[in-house]
């Protein structure tokens, strides 16, 4: 019997649900040394925004027990040199490609909606939504349902289209499935949980916060039981919008938690920090795992762990 | 991007103790092969269950044995914090994780040239490849190390002789010259008629070298040590400001456009602040 | 020189600032046989609540990287057994004594208040909020400022004297400033932070949620940096407000780094679990670093990270 | 709470694979004079750096070298996952962290009586050290092992040497009787006239052990095995339901309360949830 391990997100088909995890794979060149990035179920760019960004001052990351805090500060060249360099590159090698654009305002996300509605060969627009909004006394987007819904609105209106809008949500907040449920209300097709977790490392020697950001965002498998539960908790609330999950994912148990709890594929970020060719373990021992089990498809295990007690 | 670089599990061949440090002896294969001098590798630390979940880099220090399939590549590491003391505590036979080479090269000159190497601490490591390469070109090396105290000056026997002059420095005085290696380096520029630099240590005495190199104007490579997520280009921890040849400033990776960069093109004095005028800074 | 290694929260003063934290160390006996209890700052109880209550279905905990899930669900003896027989131990023992105390409703709150109001010796009350409100939802009295107030007031209005307020809060949140300066308006002395975080973990065998509670609260190492991030918002938006500082902490670094954060005094939990005598090592090493570091008391280095940058 | 508990630095003497399992031998000094069988230690697992927080517990297969400071303790140990396969790549010479001994003991007749000793896997540990208490009291011991397969039978000669009689099931048949211990306990009792049953294993197994023993109205006690984070009383994860002497049903500590209860009293039954008419029960 063969196994199917295809994915979906929204309406869209992916050969295998393992995923590079935005900002932790730069746009896949550099890790395309390490094996042949066209065997991702998709590679997710780093966030884009309207204009080139320098990022935040250094240092920029600090070890954490299990994790890492980093403030990257969203570095990049811009929309429009990456739709020339970043994007052709990509959909020459055949690589399937998930965008991911973040904004200061809801004008930008507008803006970068409709600069990718022109690029033919997207499999999906991840909006990154988990960042400050300038016209709000700098908080972050998805921090609050009203400017969450008013940034997906703004990319629901202005991408056109077949292209699957998926809303990453920041776990940061007292109620995620309220912020799912009004994103999705906006026309977010998918969501994808969990960005980072908002911390802080005090280095001891110099007696200051070691980012020069202060705060950064903490990932790794130290976060993994709160994307686990974020994942739970939204795919019970909602359990047509697909999901795409991540955090602390490193190897092909943890990838299965995630599916288990609900989410339809993975990402995988931190690892392969740790390990460049992480996603490829991942993406083996993962099937190796759902064959054991008996699954006959990836999609039998999405959110199997609501499945009602047997008695 | 080190187009060479590859993940394998190294086997230690020998640890022992030097000093502050330990020389380490790893069995790479191939990719030893492909080793230059100032290029670094990424070592996973601490084993399964480990609570760190980053690699950490480390110069290489020589690579030998240049036959098919065979390799060798040595490190010396100084025992810091958690990861690099794990790292120490390995013996004989142990495999480590490690991928590399990676990062840029030290710039070997066509012509032969008069060289000074400045090395801090464990940046010494790579000087003593480097050493070998240009006296092989016809160079003349001089070399100064520096340290806090004697323990911490890492040269080996089969390293001195490979230079044409060695002088130390220490802070504490307890060997060689008391004081910095910036101090002694304007004289040595002068009696030895220095047309490059090269120098691998901490970022201060990389900025003081660089001061004076375009002082003098002597060329200046370093090899700069940024704290680094993953060694490969793929998570803009380790960017520092460096002006490109067009004049615009822009962070870049020290991973994969470092670690050996042109002293000059560096913006030392931004404080770990983004400098005014970087290209995209906000 | 003598380094002064007292503690404040509030107007009370602890020989040093080491306690343990709430349900970390039952009521102390089981502690005593590892080392002298009366070396604590304090012992912080267990969260008691009116009636006994035989806690949540087992299994209640899984491990998780650098840290631990629990879900005890605040199995007790109810207030009047513990205060008939765990509090005159302790303070026979001459144990400083924080009681945490929690309710489902606020009521409950008041009724506990006044039950500690005729109890000498104790040196301060610890207010776990981070419990459901049966009246509202179930949802968490700290996870809403007006509920989080309401559960502070009650205790204000009925504790009497002088007994130090101290409110505990969850980091699960949007903006914990906020709850912060709510439960301080209500009348809080001071702040423990923080509770654990809200996670879960999918058992890859029998592929459901590990604890019998599904979801459960994150402890250990993993969480510091929410800790010091949480503790480090609040000190700058509180100055004036002790923080007892709680997350993660095994050892003297750790220790330090809630303290320079703005943590007045520190509770170890989880990591008693894996080492006994974790609160005297961790007492032993903040010391010794202290004094390296050139401090002559705790105090000087409360919220030292906050300093201005030196130019 | 087992009032001698301590921590203490435990050197590796031996380590030794026997089946599927690990035998390993620990110093411990004065603490081993006072382990009694059924008591257990926590072990802290992973060295330093590790990402795993709690100790993992372990019975005492048997305590010995009863003189002051010279103590060693020994256990019989799976790998498993990453803890328990950590401690069994322990070396001799290699130190872990231990507390101990921890919780209840088997309680010995004073009346030298029949008892048969049921364990299942690694749950034999404990009971050849009580095999030897038992023995010496001049009871008369049957014991039966079963597990999944022979490779998880431990029953070393010298245990075997302890017994009366000694009965072997496995489920896939690969050595001794096909089936499970429950299979042929009835018959042991009645052939036996067996007074009391000692039993240490899975919590299926001890629950099946305790319907026999209350049909045939023999006295039974068990070492249960919870999950566990502290070992010591004070995380409150290690609960399960027991009823007490009052007919009070309360949720126990396993860790102090226990390991060793009265196998009548638990409330097997209870499906993992709180038991109706819990005392303190919501
Ligand atoms: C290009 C490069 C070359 C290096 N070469 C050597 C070498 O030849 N020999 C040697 O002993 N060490 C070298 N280092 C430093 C080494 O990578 C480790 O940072 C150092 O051993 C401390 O790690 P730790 O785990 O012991 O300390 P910890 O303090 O526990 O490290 C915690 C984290 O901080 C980072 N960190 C700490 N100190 C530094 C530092 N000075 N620079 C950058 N990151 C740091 C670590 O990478 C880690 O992520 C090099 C670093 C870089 C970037
Ligand atoms: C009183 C007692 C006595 C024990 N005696 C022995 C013994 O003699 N020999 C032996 O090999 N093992 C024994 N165990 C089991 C042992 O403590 C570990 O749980 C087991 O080795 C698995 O740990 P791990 O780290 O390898 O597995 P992991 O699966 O990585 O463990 C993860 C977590 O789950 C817990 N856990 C996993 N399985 C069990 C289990 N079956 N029971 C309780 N907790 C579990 C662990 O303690 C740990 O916190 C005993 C447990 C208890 C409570
Ligand atoms: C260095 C770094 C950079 C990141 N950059 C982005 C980004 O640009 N956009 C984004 O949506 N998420 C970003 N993230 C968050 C990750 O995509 C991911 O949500 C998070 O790290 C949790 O997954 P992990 O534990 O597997 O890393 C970044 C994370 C890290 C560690
Ligand atoms: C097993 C366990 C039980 C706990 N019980 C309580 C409790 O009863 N009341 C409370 O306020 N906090 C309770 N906590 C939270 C701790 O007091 C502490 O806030 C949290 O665990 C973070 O600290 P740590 O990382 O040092 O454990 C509990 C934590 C654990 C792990
Ligand atoms: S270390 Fe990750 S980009 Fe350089
Ligand atoms: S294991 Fe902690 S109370 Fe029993």
């Amino acid at each position: 019997m063969s196994f199917d391990y295809s994915a979906s997100l929204g309406n869209t088909r992916f050969e295998n649900p393992i995923f590079t995890a935005s900002g932790c794979a730069s746009s896949g060149r550099e890790l395309s040394q390490f094996f042949d990035i066209r065997q991702l179920g998709a590679i997710v760019t780093k966030s884009i925004m309207v204009k080139p960004r320098s990022g935040r001052a250094t240092p920029r990351m600090a070890e954490t027990p299990s994790g890492m805090l980093n403030s990257i500060g969203l570095q990049g060249p811009g929309v429009d040199i990456f739709l020339e360099k970043d994007i052709p590159w990509l959909l020459e090698q055949n690589v399937p490609t998930v965008v991911s654009i973040a904004g200061e305002s809801v004008e930008d996300y507008a803006v970068l909606a409709r600069k990718m509605r022109g690029i033919s060969g997207l499999k999906a627009l991840e909006v990154n939504i988990s960042c400050p909004n300038v016209e709000n006394r700098g908080q972050v987007f998805a921090c609050n349902s009203t400017t969450a819904r008013a940034a997906i609105e703004a990319v629901r209106r202005n991408i056109g289209g077949e292209l699957p809008i998926i809303a990453k949500l920041t776990p940061d907040v007292t109620n995620i499935v309220e912020i799912a449920e009004e994103v999705v209300a906006a026309g977010a097709d998918g969501l994808a949980l969990i960005n980072t977790v908002l911390g802080m490392v005090i280095d001891t020697n110099t007696m200051r916060p070691k980012l020069a950001g202060k705060t950064g965002g903490l990932s790794g498998p130290a976060i993994r039981p709160v994307a686990v539960r974020a994942i739970y908790q939204v795919h019970a609330a909602l359990p047509h919008v697909s999901i795409l999950g991540m955090g602390g994912v490193s190897n092909g148990r943890d990838a299965l938690e995630l599916i288990l709890a609900g989410a339809s594929a993975v990402s995988i970020g931190t690892a392969n920090f740790g390990n460049p060719s992480a996603t490829m373990l991942v993406k083996r021992e993962l099937e190796e795992l759902l064959i054991s089990k008996g699954f006959s498809s990836l999609k039998e295990a999405v959110g199997y762990a609501h499945r009602a007690e047997q008695l | 991007m080190n187009k060479f670089a590859e993940q394998v599990v190294a086997e230690v061949v020998s640890n022992k103790r030097v000093g502050a440090y330990h020389h380490m002896v790893l069995s790479v294969g191939d990719l030893a092969n492909h080793a230059k001098p100032g290029n670094f590798v990424a070592i996973s630390v601490g084993g399964a269950g480990s609570s760190m979940v980053l690699r950490r880099a480390f110069a290489i220090y020589r690579a030998t044995g240049r036959e098919s399939g065979v390799g060798y590549i040595e490190l010396v590491v100084a025992p810091h914090g958690q990861g690099s003391t794990w790292l120490t505590s390995r013996s004989a036979g142990d495999g480590v994780d490690l991928v590399g080479p990676l990062g840029t090269a030290f710039g070997i000159p066509t012509q032969p040239v008069r060289a000074l190497l400045v090395g801090g601490g464990y940046g010494s490591a790579p000087l003593f490849g480097l050493s070998e390469v240009l006296k092989s070109r016809g160079c003349r090396v001089d070399m100064v190390l520096g340290a806090s105290s004697a323990m911490k000056i890492y040269a080996p026997l089969e390293g001195k002789r490979s230079v044409n002059s060695l002088t130390i420095t220490t802070d504490d005085g307890s060997t060689g010259i008391p004081g910095k290696v910036s101090d002694v380096i304007p004289e040595l520029i002068e009696n030895n008629q220095i047309d490059i630099i090269y120098s691998c240590g901490p970022m201060g005495m990389l900025e003081a070298i660089t001061k004076i190199a375009v002082e003098k104007d002597v060329m200046h490579q370093c090899a700069i040590e940024e704290s680094m997520a993953c060694g490969i280009g793929i998570c803009m921890t380790c960017v520092l400001p460096i002006k490109g040849e067009d004049g615009v400033i822009r962070m870049l990776r020290s991973c994969i456009d470092g670690p050996v960069v042109n002293g000059e093109n560096v913006i030392w004095d931004s404080n770990r602040e983004i400098p005014e005028g970087t290209w995209g800074a906000l």
